[in-house]
């Protein structure tokens, strides 16, 4: 509401930083300098929430599994990264004899600069975007798509059995599962009538009654969310998709040839991907950086934005500590036959609801649709599969 | 190069029944792929190896690959001691040693004509239902990791077991190499104080199932990786003498402590839970079960333990010899039918010594249980089975 | 059926999450090198020699039977009997072992030396932390090694020593009086044949 | 003319023969891509966005992937121990000359059409949209249908020798 001169500077901090640090270069270079201070500072920022990520991630399961988790490298072992990047970098890189050198050496190249440049397009603050194109969600997704090939060149390139069914995995699960994720942001393009990422933060920052517009809040973004959220779970291969990685059946996926700073590259790559992913489906469905409540937003955007990322990373590290991994077709089945069709039965809801007007009608009338195709088609692919609970009899 | 050559001189090594024609024709025109799993895989709980032939994902032919761990188990038995064997029975199924001591000193009493005292009974039946509860926890576990749980459900089995491993430890003075029970009796006698906080871990145990229940029972992914496979159908399994949660997961009736009634058995009262289906969901669900049965009979036994010695008093320790004879005792192994076939010539040591390891001969069914399934499904259906190798290689 | 299976397991795991801050019941982790665990008393690791008094030779218990060699399950244990006698804690003429030697590297602790012991000379120790950078002289104790007193079996296994100890006394007593009855007999009889 | 384009021009060429000679089916495969990446970031130097990540999104996200998955399912990926060159290459030279002819055909007749266009024209992702849904909806329906009618062909053949497999198992 009131915004004080001195939290309107603290919610731009960093635009004015760059732009001081800009102002002591001529004219001419300023704008490619720019530039190149944002990248610098995202490919700075991230990999060191990576390394966060890593110790938080390694001390809530071990919470969630009553364990204390690493705790031996500084205090509370918030050091550990930094040990376990040591150990990874003097590590010996072992490329096997009969591997194909040159592109076992590009595919973790190739994960990492998809993976960042996806980046570029994400508001991760007001006015904090490195470039903003008009057609932002579809370069996101373009680069989401260019890391597959990485996925299937690391696989194929070690010529080992269990990294080319693992990155043949990988693949399959990724352009199914992309369908959903890109089918889950068209309701939300559609809404908001414009592939811009800044634009959709715009369109979810207002208020009503002290409440935000986030898409989430809405019957069909409710369930685009659910639905991005399981792609994007799939996309990433975390649990209970983790079967590219399947270490009971796979030992360790696409990745099993490769040691040291590489293998480090991949797991950058994943976690870099999480955080990027739930960057975008923050901005799509949670209001990317709008504060919750109307009276918060004296508080930076960006640490609205950051924390909305960190509670989704969360969510990731809980599912991964609960939930046991589905099968290869039970994975594609799910994929194909649930969660597609409802994705696409949430994009008529989205119409419906453009179409529809102010009012409770349509309230009620999409989530009438979307409970009733949902429970339908849940219940009708459980009994299809004879799956659910059983009772069980007594020998006297 | 020279590994590829070497690879190809291992194959032509390969015993003739790896040359059968598959059990399953592939579909199409496709290659088999052969893969080894293990005996270094992350799932084999030890060192085992099944050399599949897959079609694709499917399984097309498996063929279990054992004995990295054999010790001779059987022939040292035959060279020493009845007493000597009796550390060794602990390290073969090294999850509930309790239940191979019991099995062995049954064995022994058996052959010897050997009387128990009435408290070293229920010390047994406490001491047995105490591991039969924490190897079904830690076996679920071990199913659920190979499902992928991040070893979540481990984790809380390992907690509940934990607590079981310190009344073992306060009691036999070792967590898992007891050694404790005696022809005739029991080692040492359990205080009462030792049975104040058996009574109080019990009381806990009941919390531990229910969380488990609500952890894993009705899980959507649980039931979707489990239920429908790796069927056992029940005159498959009768045939094959699998025993065990396993046969009773098949819907067949048979449990040895309500057959034979060894022990004092006959005194509880307890249910036998049975399956209809035979898959890997009903083998979770059958070990569920059997925990709350076990809790039931640990309940009735520590209510109702009488004092008195621990050792009858006409038991030998040393310069035991029974006389000649043959004898097999057999009890109801968390795994199943655990026995052990004696025959003594008088001497010191027996004459033959064998065991009836139930691991080992309900892994017998692996391929029938495997075939056509997805590969993934194979390590679930080995991890159902719930092996451990130290007793199937012995 | 419709997922509500997985919120109820998500719904269990944030309960152990939270509930380890909370309850020491769920947090069963001791962190080792700083915390330690006391061991029960009924614990066993390896086996000692026991000796009476402060010179650990004069005072060992062992009288070489070789009963506990040949009953050892794994055979880790060599004695060698010596040529001499001398007096023990009884004050009888016994042997002892010239070498008693444990390769605890064999050893698996199944405590059936110490069952199978009639002089009560072998019991189980309870230190655990025996790591050395020797695999074979390191883990092959001999008898100087294994000697511990009874004043440390007390304080390791309290009221098993205590029981050991009692039942020894009596044994003594029972001795003794046994001497003293011979002795009075021999006496008598010298006074007899006197008178 | 900028040194961008020369840059980019040369990348995309130099995929493209890559794509061609290089031994490895599978180092083709990804060689193309690189012709492909080349490609759309051609499109993105004339600013045309849209176009250019529908290319990478595409191509490099779809159409690399079906390509790459298609070799290793067929096991192409051996590398060949005789030469990269078919013997049928007189009739492939014939086809490519073919398409470059028309394809240049093509090009000359644009540039007639638009002899001195030097400003950016200024398309946004929403005037396609509403050119594809407005202008040209009949087109993109008839392509719509057409994919949808291949997409079930695919499936159809595929499960056909499913059904006939089971059929033979029930014998």
């Amino acid at each position: 509401m009131s915004q004080t001169p001195f939290f309107e500077n603290l919610d731009q901090i960093f635009v004015l930083l760059q732009h001081w640090l800009v102002s002591f270069l001529p004219t001419s270079w300023q704008p490619a300098a720019g530039v190149l201070l944002s990248v610098a500072a995202i490919v700075c920022l991230f990999p060191a929430l990576f390394a966060l990520t890593t110790v938080f991630e390694r001390k809530g399961l071990a919470r969630i599994q009553n364990r204390l988790g690493p705790n031996r490298v500084g205090p509370f072992g918030i050091f550990q990264p930094i040990a376990d990047a040591i150990k990874s970098l003097t590590k010996e890189d072992i490329v096997p004899l009969s591997a194909d050198a040159a592109v076992h050496f590009l595919a973790p190249l190739l994960l990492v600069i998809t993976v960042f440049m996806g980046f570029a397009v994400l508001p991760m603050g007001r006015n904090m975007v490195l470039v903003d194109l008009d057609a932002g969600l579809l370069f996101y997704f373009a680069m989401g798509a260019s890391s597959e090939l990485a996925v299937f060149m690391a696989g194929w390139s070690s010529r080992n059995k269990y990294s080319l069914l693992g990155a043949m995995r990988a693949v399959a699960q990724m352009i199914s599962y992309e369908v959903p994720l890109l089918l889950s942001s068209v309701a939300v393009v559609m809404i908001t009538g414009s592939l811009s990422l800044t634009k959709i933060v715009e369109a979810q920052n207002q208020y009503t009654w002290g409440l935000p517009h986030w898409y989430i809040f809405t019957p069909w973004g409710f369930a685009g969310f659910v639905m991005y959220a399981i792609a994007t779970t799939a996309e990433t291969n975390r649990s209970p998709f983790d079967l590219p990685e399947g270490e009971s059946e796979l030992v360790a996926g696409y990745h099993t040839e490769y040691s040291g700073f590489k293998f480090a590259l991949f797991f950058l790559g994943e976690y870099v991907a999480m955080f990027s992913i739930s960057g975008l489906g923050t901005t799509l469905f949670l209001g990317g950086w709008s504060a919750p409540l109307s009276f918060l937003t004296w508080i930076p955007s960006w640490i609205w934005f950051f924390s909305k990322l960190m509670l989704s990373i969360f969510v990731f590290i809980w599912m991964r500590g609960t939930l046991p991994r589905l099968r290869q077709d039970q994975l594609m089945n799910f994929a194909w036959k649930f969660v597609l069709p409802m994705c696409l039965v949430n994009l008529l809801v989205a119409a419906l609801w453009r179409f529809m007007g102010d009012g409770w009608l349509r309230w009620v009338f999409c989530s009438a649709i979307l409970i009733a195709a949902y429970a339908g088609m849940g219940l009708g692919e459980m009994r299809r599969q004879r799956l659910g609970p059983r009772s069980y009899r007594y020998a006297e | 190069m020279s590994e590829m050559q070497s690879h190809s001189a291992i194959l032509a090594d390969k015993p003739e029944s790896w040359n059968r024609p598959a059990v399953m024709e592939p579909e199409g025109e496709g290659e088999l792929m052969e893969v080894a799993m293990g005996p270094h895989h992350p799932s084999t709980h030890g060192v085992f190896r099944m050399d599949v032939a897959l079609d694709g994902e499917r399984v097309m032919r498996l063929r279990p690959v054992f004995g990295y761990l054999h010790r001779n188990h059987e022939k040292i038995a035959e060279g020493q001691s009845y007493l000597a064997s009796m550390p060794y029975t602990d390290r073969l199924d090294y999850i509930c040693p309790i239940t191979n001591n019991w099995a062995y000193a049954l064995a022994v009493e058996k052959l010897a004509g050997q009387e128990v005292p009435e408290r070293a009974e229920y010390l047994r039946v406490i001491l047995g239902e105490l591991t039969r509860f924490q190897n079904h926890a830690s076996s679920i576990g071990f199913l659920t990791q190979e499902m992928g749980a991040m070893g979540t459900p481990l984790m809380y089995a390992f907690r509940e077991r934990e607590k079981i491993l310190d009344l073992f430890e306060e009691l036999t003075g070792a967590r898992m190499m007891v050694n404790y029970m005696r022809f005739g009796g029991c080692r040492v006698d359990a205080s009462p104080g030792w049975l104040e906080r058996t009574r109080k871990v019990v009381a806990g145990l009941a919390g531990f199932v229910d969380e488990f229940d609500r952890l894993l029972s009705t899980n959507e992914i649980l039931m979707a990786r489990t239920q429908g496979v790796g069927v056992l159908k029940a005159e498959l399994a009768v045939n094959a003498g699998v025993t065990g949660p396993m046969l009773r997961a098949s819907g067949v009736n048979y449990d040895i402590r309500k057959v034979d009634g060894y022990g004092i058995y006959n005194r509880f009262n307890f249910r036998v839970p049975l399956g209809d289906h035979g898959d890997v969901y009903d083998r979770y669900m059958i070990r569920m079960l059997e925990m709350r049965e076990s809790i039931g009979i640990l309940q009735q036994a520590l209510r109702e333990i009488p004092a008195g010695p621990v050792m009858s008093p006409t038991a030998k320790l040393r310069g035991f010899r029974p006389k000649r004879g043959e004898a097999y005792g057999r009890i109801e192994a968390p795994k199943g039918e655990l026995g052990f076939y004696l025959i003594s010539n008088g001497g010191p040591n027996p004459y033959r010594y064998r065991v009836r390891p139930p691991s080992l001969i309900n892994l017998t069914v692996l391929e029938d249980m495997c075939l056509g399934v997805n590969v993934a499904d194979v390590v679930l259906i080995f991890g159902s089975v719930d092996i451990v190798l130290g007793e199937v290689d012995r | 059926m419709l997922g509500e299976g997985i919120l109820k397991g998500m719904a269990e795991t944030a309960k152990n999450f939270f509930g380890s801050y909370f309850s020491a019941e769920r947090l069963t982790t001791v962190e080792y090198p700083e915390q330690r665990i006391a061991p029960y008393e009924a614990a066993r690791v390896f086996p000692f020699l026991v000796f009476d008094g402060s010179d650990w030779e004069a005072g060992m218990r062992c009288v070489a039977c070789q009963i506990c060699e040949k009953e050892c399950p794994p055979k880790c244990i060599f004695i060698e009997k010596s040529k001499d006698k001398k007096p023990d804690a009884l004050g009888k003429q016994q042997f002892y072992p010239a070498r008693f030697d444990i390769d605890i590297s064999v050893c698996m602790s199944c405590q059936i030396c110490v069952e199978v012991c009639p002089f009560e000379a072998i019991k189980m120790d309870t230190e655990y932390e025996l790591s050395t950078d020797n695999r074979f002289g390191g883990l092959l104790l001999d008898r100087r090694q294994l000697a511990k007193s009874n004043q440390y079996y007390h304080q390791i296994h309290p009221a098993e020593a205590d029981g050991v100890d009692a039942r020894l006394a009596a044994e003594k007593a029972k001795a003794d009086a046994k001497t003293k009855i011979t002795a009075e007999a021999k006496t008598a009889a010298i006074a007899g044949e006197g008178a | 003319m900028s040194i961008v384009f020369y840059l980019l021009a040369a990348i995309t060429v130099a995929g493209g023969l890559a794509a061609m000679l290089l031994k490895n089916t599978v180092h083709c495969a990804l060689a193309l891509t690189v012709a492909f990446a080349g490609l759309a970031l051609l499109f993105l130097n004339l600013d045309a966005q849209f176009a250019g990540f529908a290319q990478i999104l595409i191509y490099i996200g779809a159409v690399a992937i079906l390509v790459v998955f298609a070799i290793l399912l067929t096991r192409a990926s051996e590398t060949p121990k005789d030469g990269v060159f078919s013997k049928t290459w007189l009739a492939g030279l014939a086809v490519a000359a073919a398409v470059f002819a028309v394809l240049g055909w093509a090009v000359m007749q644009s540039v007639r059409v638009l002899p001195h266009e030097t400003a950016v024209p200024e398309v946004t992702v929403q005037q396609i949209g509403v050119a594809l849904v407005g202008r040209y909806v009949l087109p993109l329906e008839i392509v719509a249908v057409l994919l949808t009618a291949a997409l079930i062909g695919a499936v159809i053949v595929a499960m056909h020798e499913k059904v006939g497999h089971e059929k033979e198992e029930g014998k």
